[in-house]
């Protein structure tokens, strides 16, 4: 009853895309706020932490002080942020505790690792998924429906670490399928990412399923099927269309949990990238590696999740042309 | 990639893996090897087959030549060096007498181990076309075991080192060292080497060496396990069940190491700032079931401070349960069912370990049970660096474990003075013994075999009886993870992985 | 899948039915769900005051026995029991998640509640915290938690609680924003029912229930998380059990023994299940299709 | 003429064994409109989906279905999906929810060729929207279907179904998701289709109007057939009675109004997002005690704003309000709602909720067990004797859910009953019940504020019906007629 202004087409689509990326920047300068506040809250003196961490054993005062000064530690904390802030966007992440190497270099030896394993998995699961859901409701409640209903049902309540655990073990270490010692290529990535495919397609081709069954039942099925539609017409050209949507809302999602995830599956299947190199830094309290890690897991959190919201603002009508 | 095939629908197709015919050595430890910095990180040349010293460790514990050919001791502060003839580094350049003074100056001008054990007084001089007369302006009794330390004077040619500045990559393929494989790439994953053909003592016996970082101990076992490498360092010895009946792997052991895991007591605070707790503790302990049981026979039973190779090696660790029960009654500790009770206090310890040595747990816990014989509770906790936490006191402990050798490469004096000493740097547990104190500076003056050994055995008798501190709880055995190819690899002592005839089993 | 997504059941619609609990259990689903968890909680219930082996004493003669009657989940590979070390950790695995979603729901609702109910600047101030609460990745903002914290059983809780609180404070504003709106209330407002037993009678109830579902439901999830930190030895330090942490200290032996793979998976396994389960079964109450 | 459509003894079975349709049998003329009429759980959507073959898998038809000389009872889905379109036409209760919110207006029409294969051009569709009544159709049917209004998509249903000239429509409550006046004209334009109809709907007084024959449903069966006429003057069976009771004038008042005013509303006005919606305009409203005011107007006339403004719980950007003394006590206005479910607390007991105005502040303290008394008689009252006072809201129908509203609100006394749509969600039976309680409350000197769209239920109801247009009052005065605009109003005003 009570509506917004009615926009246009195309002009309200750049309009609540700008808007939309307006608000990713946003919430990037947001979580650098909090990437940043890693630093200043670490327990104990920063300045020591970093000298312990270089191995200095007997910290003199004047060590201390001249650490202080190097990191800009007398600043107050706005200026520290903004002296940052300014380094992370020109690239500059700041120096490993334990290696004494710049972060941003040792990320970028590890991001494509991480890129192809999590880029890999995503692609495989996403296709399984379509292909899952497609058979389960084209042969629904037959035995094809059957066997993936109960593949997601197993998939779903499986975490993936112990998933992954259990086809390392039995599968690939079993049947001496694939390599334990990867180095970081697409044909090395092939079997963990079918693993991590396979098990987060359960949840997916779930979600799939129930979509389209339930856009199946749906007005406009009924309508579309009441004028003579073949099945097939109405679930490739409706049903399907109109179930992406929110699926495409549950992979991004979805990418912020496989990036958080990332260290354990990394960890099982010994992948040389990020995440193994997060953990590395987590017990060392290599804090420059681990900001850098959260920043790169938040930023990429919040493209994905914009990317997302931009492909469905250009295929949902509704989401460009408010209801009045 | 090993993968035979990926058939659509998950289904995999099933194959045996190509046979392990190539001509190289592949390797997996957990450490990486950042760069080719011959301070930081150059020791590890040593263990690969790059690097060779000028003496070398032996597993009866002497100290025999190596790229020395001969090591003799004038008097009490003069040594004469004679170094081999014919050994070229591997960029082709003689390492003739110049050469080795000049890694020599190049090490303890920027290697604070070095500056730490060689006196700054100390004079190494040209004396003879292959001859170096050594000055060490006082008595320096463990001058061959420094010569035989990977991290003191391994002997590289400087002048590319020189050139390189800090841009240690360009020292791949430089051909810096004398070994029998020369490294010609090096990054995050993985050392590459070849044959150095021109090395020394004839044809390395491999193509060449391929050296896999793997942090992950499991990952190095299935590694072996699945034929993607030969021979795998550190494995867990608490495994060993599992290698025993798993195929295509083996644990392969080697002879006694001169380390194993130590305990040091926190003296100052807490239950061990009385000496008849330390001592029930120490007696408690069954070390043969630490050997045997806990460790499956792949560790050798603590029975002194020492390997028992050594000729100053007292075996004086007994497992007494009833005597240590009585020492503590007897010390007013009064036991009820578990545990133990004084003035309503509770008798219990912390343990510390640190989670880059998995063993440590099975070794902890059996620990617990120890202790709970003898009515003392017990918790574990799990530090990130034992050095850092017991130095800084982040965490209330008692009983801190440590990999820790007591004799690298045969030289007490290290361990005694880095650990035990009065106010040593990793003195841990603020632990400071008067006559032990002074045993440990004459010890480190003192020339003559017989007087050291002497002084040796009191230290060891003062460590049990009088004033326990640290003990070792379990003696390593080398040991390394072997593929059958590989099964008669031997291990050996001073981390020399590969040596110029490694090879598989004929 | 699962709670290495942390992924959100939604809220089922069914604050209104005294029948629940006798509803679900006659869905199919949802008796099974019940069961289990219910079978769950037992096991971490007796796990915590008895087992039936001391669960921490090594034992070198029995190490690695395969299933069999006096060790009906095999041992370890020094001789631990393992239906012993599954019991001890049970209590550790549920007991610790229930704190997590315990202290998550508490913290959601008041700060949830107290944002939607009070609105105007309290309001802003609390949504945008829990704006830059959420603009991280669940697991990421655990893992830089842990990362300051360092690793460890208690900073492992400390940082999931601080990982998801904002979801649920998000969840309960907009519940009791709803809840605000409902026709009773406003019927209740004009009838001269003082604000504040509104708040307590119609408004708190209604919002604690819904959530209160949601946080259960997300129960097996959080019990893979804690598992997956524990695994990673970030959470849980041996020798202390908990079924993640099990799955990592034998993870050498799985070759030789996979029992002691299948004991703590499958226990993992069962507990995410159940709370599937009756998620499944919700949803289906809630939303009744026709023949 | 040999009918469209012939149904010889049909009847319907679910896999589950139930059969919510037995024994059926009626045809349909050529051109004739013939409806179905029944209370919800009549069978009605069953039979409108088994008609057009849509009856789910496993359910099973019986006896004869006869569609242009072909016995459809037994075909298969191939057969069906030859017959659909082609032989019928169908038209959903929800012309949103019929089309895919992806797609433009008009692809949702030119589906209708396109899925016989058959080419669609948009000049012809422009043109076929133009004829029943869409303005500006060649631009705005490229627009997505939320964008339109209902009365205005439902004739691009309209124009889909009748795509191929199928001999009969199908339409499974059309106008059942519009307003009264758009109802009547989405019928219109149905009826100038030119095919027959069989129309299916609940709504008895829309049937009567538009129908040529009727059929009554009950419980699965075809109680009776019959002309408008002749069902109105000799309704046979009691079911039909009960139906008809809907349009039953209300029992006539007890008292009359009293003059003296309760509340004046002079020249409200009320506006939102930031005054560039505007959604009351210089409105007039008064009301006295024991009066009924009814407030009727097309969707989006601002009803419900001066419906919050009357109730006192939002101010008017512009324009003076008036209360008697009376209305400044605590819980002198009480509301009934649209959605009586939710206007009842839902996890107590249903006693509690009614019960509730009683534990006011103001009033004295009574015990737990005199609240629940007095509530069960309440409950008594409007004739909810026989359900269980602990049932919650959820487990009761939303016809008892509304009388225990109404019961609540009487409770309390108040002198201002205002409700919002109070019978939208019910049927004609229970909706007739709700007016005649609202009625009592009146007689017991209690003024009664009603908004509905239902023109012909607050006709009856209502002492006075004020008709509302967009913005400002319209037509004052006793038994106004229903305001019918020649071109329904389409969406909110838009303000300079």
């Amino acid at each position: 009853m009570i509506g917004t202004i009615r926009t246009s087409g195309r002009g309200g689509m750049v309009a609540a895309a700008l808007a939309r990326t307006a608000q990713a920047v946003l919430t990037a300068l947001a979580a650098s706020v909090i990437v940043w506040a890693l630093l200043p809250l670490a327990p104990g003196d920063v300045a020591t932490r970093v000298l312990l961490a270089r191995g200095v054993q007997e910290i003199s005062a004047a060590e201390l002080d001249a650490t202080r000064a190097e990191l800009g530690l007398n600043d107050p904390l706005p200026v520290q942020f903004l002296h940052w802030i300014g380094r992370v966007v020109q690239g500059d992440l700041g120096q490993s505790f334990t290696s004494q190497a710049p972060v941003t270099q040792e990320i970028l030896e590890r991001l494509p690792a991480t890129l192809i394993l999590l880029g890999l998995a995503l692609a495989l699961s996403i296709l399984l998924s379509l292909l899952l859901a497609l058979i389960a409701v084209g042969y629904r409640d037959g035995w094809p429906d059957r066997a993936i209903r109960l593949y997601t049902q197993i998939g779903a309540a499986l975490p993936t670490f112990v998933f992954a655990l259990l086809a390392l073990t039995f599968i690939v270490v079993g049947l001496q399928m694939g390599r334990v010692l990867s180095d970081a290529s697409w044909r090395a990535a092939l079997v963990p990412a079918f693993i991590i495919g396979l098990d987060r397609a359960a949840g997916w081709t779930q979600l799939l399923r129930a979509g389209l069954l339930e856009a199946m039942s749906s007005g406009y099925a009924e309508v579309a099927r009441a004028r003579g539609a073949s099945r097939r017409r109405i679930l490739l050209r409706h049903t399907l269309p109109n179930t992406a949507l929110p699926f495409l809302t549950a992979i991004g999602v979805s990418i912020g949990a496989l990036i958080g995830g990332a260290p354990l599956i990394e960890a099982i299947f010994t992948w040389p990238g990020l995440g193994a190199y997060l953990l590395e830094a987590l017990s060392a309290r290599n804090y420059p590696v681990i900001q850098a890690y959260v920043l790169i897991a938040a930023l990429s959190y919040v493209t994905a999740a914009l990317l997302v919201d931009l492909i469905a603002l250009a295929l949902d009508p509704r989401l460009r042309e408010p209801r009045s | 990639m090993n993968l035979k095939s990926l058939l659509l629908g998950g289904a995999v197709a099933l194959g045996a893996l190509p046979a392990a015919a190539d001509d190289i050595i592949r390797m997996a430890t957990s450490f990486q090897i950042r760069s080719m910095d011959p301070v930081k990180q150059g020791f590890w040349m040593q263990e690969f087959g790059q690097g060779e010293l000028l003496m070398q460790f032996q597993p009866d514990g002497s100290i025999t030549p190596w790229l020395a050919e001969s090591l003799e001791r004038v008097d009490d502060t003069t040594w004469i060096i004679t170094i081999r003839d014919g050994v070229t580094f591997q960029n082709g350049k003689p390492m003739d007498v110049p050469a080795v003074l000049a890694a020599i100056a190049y090490h303890r001008e920027r290697n604070s181990g070095t500056q730490a054990v060689l006196p700054a007084e100390a004079t190494f001089t040209r004396t003879g076309a292959r001859e170096i007369t050594v000055d060490t302006g006082k008595p320096l009794p463990e001058l061959p075991n420094i010569l035989a330390h990977e991290s003191r004077l391994m002997i590289i040619d400087v002048a590319p080192v020189l050139a390189a500045g800090e841009d240690f990559e360009a020292l791949d393929g430089a051909g810096i060292h004398t070994g029998p494989y020369r490294l010609v790439s090096l990054d995050d994953q993985r050392m590459v080497a070849e044959r150095y053909e021109g090395y020394w003592r004839g044809m390395p016996a491999m193509e060449g060496v391929e050296l896999r970082f793997v942090s992950d101990a499991n990952a190095r076992i299935l590694a072996v396990q699945n034929g993607e490498v030969d021979i795998a360092l550190y494995p867990p010895i608490a495994a060993a069940p599992v290698f025993a009946a798993t195929p295509n792997l083996n644990l392969a052991l080697g002879p006694l190491s001169t380390g194993g895991f130590a305990g040091f007591m926190d003296v100052a605070n807490g239950a061990f700032e009385e000496v008849a707790v330390r001592r029930a503790v120490m007696l408690a302990m069954d070390y043969q079931e630490i050997a045997n049981a806990v460790f499956h026979g792949a560790k050798a039973p603590a029975t002194g401070l020492y390997n028992p190779n050594f000729p100053w090696a007292v075996e004086n660790y007994r497992h007494d349960v009833e005597e240590a029960n009585a020492i503590l009654d007897a010390a007013g500790w009064e036991r009820q069912g578990d545990t133990r009770s004084r003035d309503g206090e509770t008798l219990s310890i912390t343990i510390m370990i640190y989670p880059q040595q998995p063993d440590l747990v099975p070794l902890s816990n059996a620990m617990q049970s120890y202790l709970s014989e003898i009515g003392v509770a017990s918790e574990i906790v799990s530090v990130d660096s034992v050095t850092e936490a017991a130095m800084n006191d982040l965490v209330d402990w008692d009983l801190a474990l440590s990999a820790t050798g007591t004799a690298t490469v045969g030289s007490v004096s290290g361990f005694l003075n880095q650990y035990v000493a009065c106010g040593a740097e990793r003195n841990y547990g603020d632990y400071c013994n008067e006559s032990l104190q002074e045993l440990i500076g004459a010890l480190d003056v003192t020339m003559e075999t017989d007087r050291r050994n002497e002084m040796l055995r009191e230290i060891q008798r003062i460590l049990v009886e009088d004033d326990p501190y640290v003990f070792n709880l379990t003696i390593l055995i080398e040991r390394a993870l072997v593929s059958d190819a590989w099964s008669d690899y031997e291990p050996a002592v001073a981390w020399n992985h590969i040596k110029w005839d490694t090879a598989p089993n004929p | 899948m699962s709670l290495f997504d942390l992924t959100r059941p939604e809220a089922p619609p069914l604050a209104g039915d005294r029948h629940v609990l006798s509803r679900l259990w006659r869905h199919p689903s949802g008796r099974a769900g019940l069961l289990a968890g219910l079978a769950l909680m037992l096991f971490a219930l007796v796990g915590a005051v008895w087992t039936p082996h001391p669960p921490d004493r090594p034992d070198y003669a029995r190490a690695l026995h395969a299933p069999s009657l006096s060790h009906p989940f095999g041992t370890d590979a020094t001789g631990r029991d393992l239906l012993s070390r599954a019991m001890d950790g049970a209590h550790r695995s549920i007991g610790s998640a229930l704190v997590v979603l315990g202290a998550v729901f508490l913290i959601g609702l008041l700060v949830g509640t107290t944002a939607g109910l009070a609105g105007g600047p309290t309001d802003m101030a609390l949504m945008r915290l829990t704006d830059i609460a959420m603009t991280l990745p669940g697991l990421v903002l655990a893992f830089a938690v842990l990362g300051l914290l360092g690793p460890g059983f208690v900073n492992l809780l400390i940082a999931l609680i601080i990982a998801d609180w904002a979801w649920y404070a998000r969840l309960a504003r907009s519940l009791s924003l709803d809840a605000r709106q409902r026709p009773h209330v406003i019927a209740a407002r004009m009838a001269g029912i003082p604000p504040w037993r509104i708040v307590w009678g119609h408004i708190l109830p209604g919002v604690a229930l819904r959530l209160g579902i949601v946080a259960s439901l997300a129960l097996g999830g959080m019990i893979g998380a804690i598992s997956g930190f524990s695994f990673l030895g970030l959470g849980v330090q041996p020798p202390r059990a908990e079924w993640g942490a099990l799955l990592a200290e034998s993870r050498l032996y799985f070759s030789l023994a996979p029992w002691l793979l299948v004991a703590p998976a499958g226990l993992i396994f069962l507990s995410v299940l159940s709370a599937n389960l009756i998620g499944n079964a919700l949803r289906d109450l809630a939303s009744p299709k026709e023949a | 003429m040999q009918p469209v459509l012939t149904c010889k003894g049909l009847s319907v079975a679910y896999a589950t064994g139930a059969r919510p349709v037995r024994d059926i049998s009626f045809s349909v003329a050529p051109g004739e409109c013939f409806a179905l009429v029944g209370g919800s759980g009549a069978g009605k959507s069953t039979i409108a989906r088994a008609l057009i073959g849509l009856h789910g898998r496993g359910t099973r038809i019986g006896g004869e279905l006869w569609l242009g000389g072909r016995d459809m009872a037994g075909a298969g889905p191939e057969a069906w999906r030859g017959v659909r379109g082609r032989q019928i036409g169908f038209i959903a209760q929800n012309p949103w929810s019929g089309c895919d919110p992806l797609r433009p207006v008009r692809d949702h029409v030119a589906e209708a060729w396109r899925c016989h294969a058959l080419p669609a051009s948009w000049t012809e569709i422009a043109a076929r929207l133009d004829r029943l009544g869409v303005a500006g159709a060649a631009t705005r049917m490229a627009q997505a279907p939320h964008t339109w209004s209902g009365g205005m998509l439902q004739r691009a249903s309209i124009a889909a179904a009748g795509a191929l000239a199928p001999p009969l429509v199908i339409a499974d409550e059309p106008s059942s998701a519009l307003d009264a006046d758009r109802a009547q004209s989405v019928l219109d334009v149905l009826r100038a289709l030119g095919s027959a109809v069989l129309l299916i709907s609940h709504d008895i007084g829309l049937v009567l109007r538009n129908a040529d024959r009727i059929g009554i449903l009950h419980d699965g069966r075809l109680i009776e057939q019959g002309t408008p006429d002749t069902l109105r003057r000799n309704p046979q069976h009691a079911q039909t009675r009960r139906l008809l009771a809907a349009l039953d004038p209300m029992p006539p008042r007890r008292t009359a109004p009293l003059p003296t005013p309760l509340l004046r509303l002079d020249g409200i006005s009320a506006s939102y997002d930031r005054g560039r919606v505007r959604a009351l305009e210089a409105t007039h409203l008064g009301i006295a005690a024991g009066e009924i005011v009814g407030l009727q107007g097309p969707s989006g006339c601002g009803k419900s704003t001066l419906l919050r403004i009357a109730m006192g719980v939002e101010r008017p950007a512009g324009g003076r309000i008036w209360r008697a003394a009376a209305l400044d006590r605590p819980a002198a206005v009480l509301p009934v709602f649209q959605d009586p479910v939710a206007s009842l607390v839902p996890h107590w007991p249903i006693w509690r909720s009614v019960a509730e105005p009683l534990s006011a502040p103001h009033l004295p303290r009574l015990s737990r067990g005199a609240r629940r008394e007095r509530a069960l008689s309440a409950l008594a009252t409007v004739g909810l004797h026989g359900i269980d006072p602990e049932a919650r809201p959820a487990e009761l129908s939303v016809g008892q859910c509304q009388r225990a509203a109404i019961a609540r609100a009487t409770l309390a006394r108040p002198a201002l009953i205002v409700a919002d749509e109070p019978t939208s969600a019910l049927d004609g039976p229970s909706s007739w019940q709700v007016g005649r309680l609202l009625r009592e409350a009146a007689d017991a000197g209690t003024a009664v504020l009603v908004v509905s769209h239902d023109t012909a239920f607050l006709t009856r109801l209502a002492d006075r019906v004020i008709a509302m247009a967009p913005g400002r009052t319209l037509t004052p005065g006793k038994g106004a007629r229903p305001h019918r605009a020649g071109e329904p109003a389409g969406g909110i005003a838009v303000g300079a």
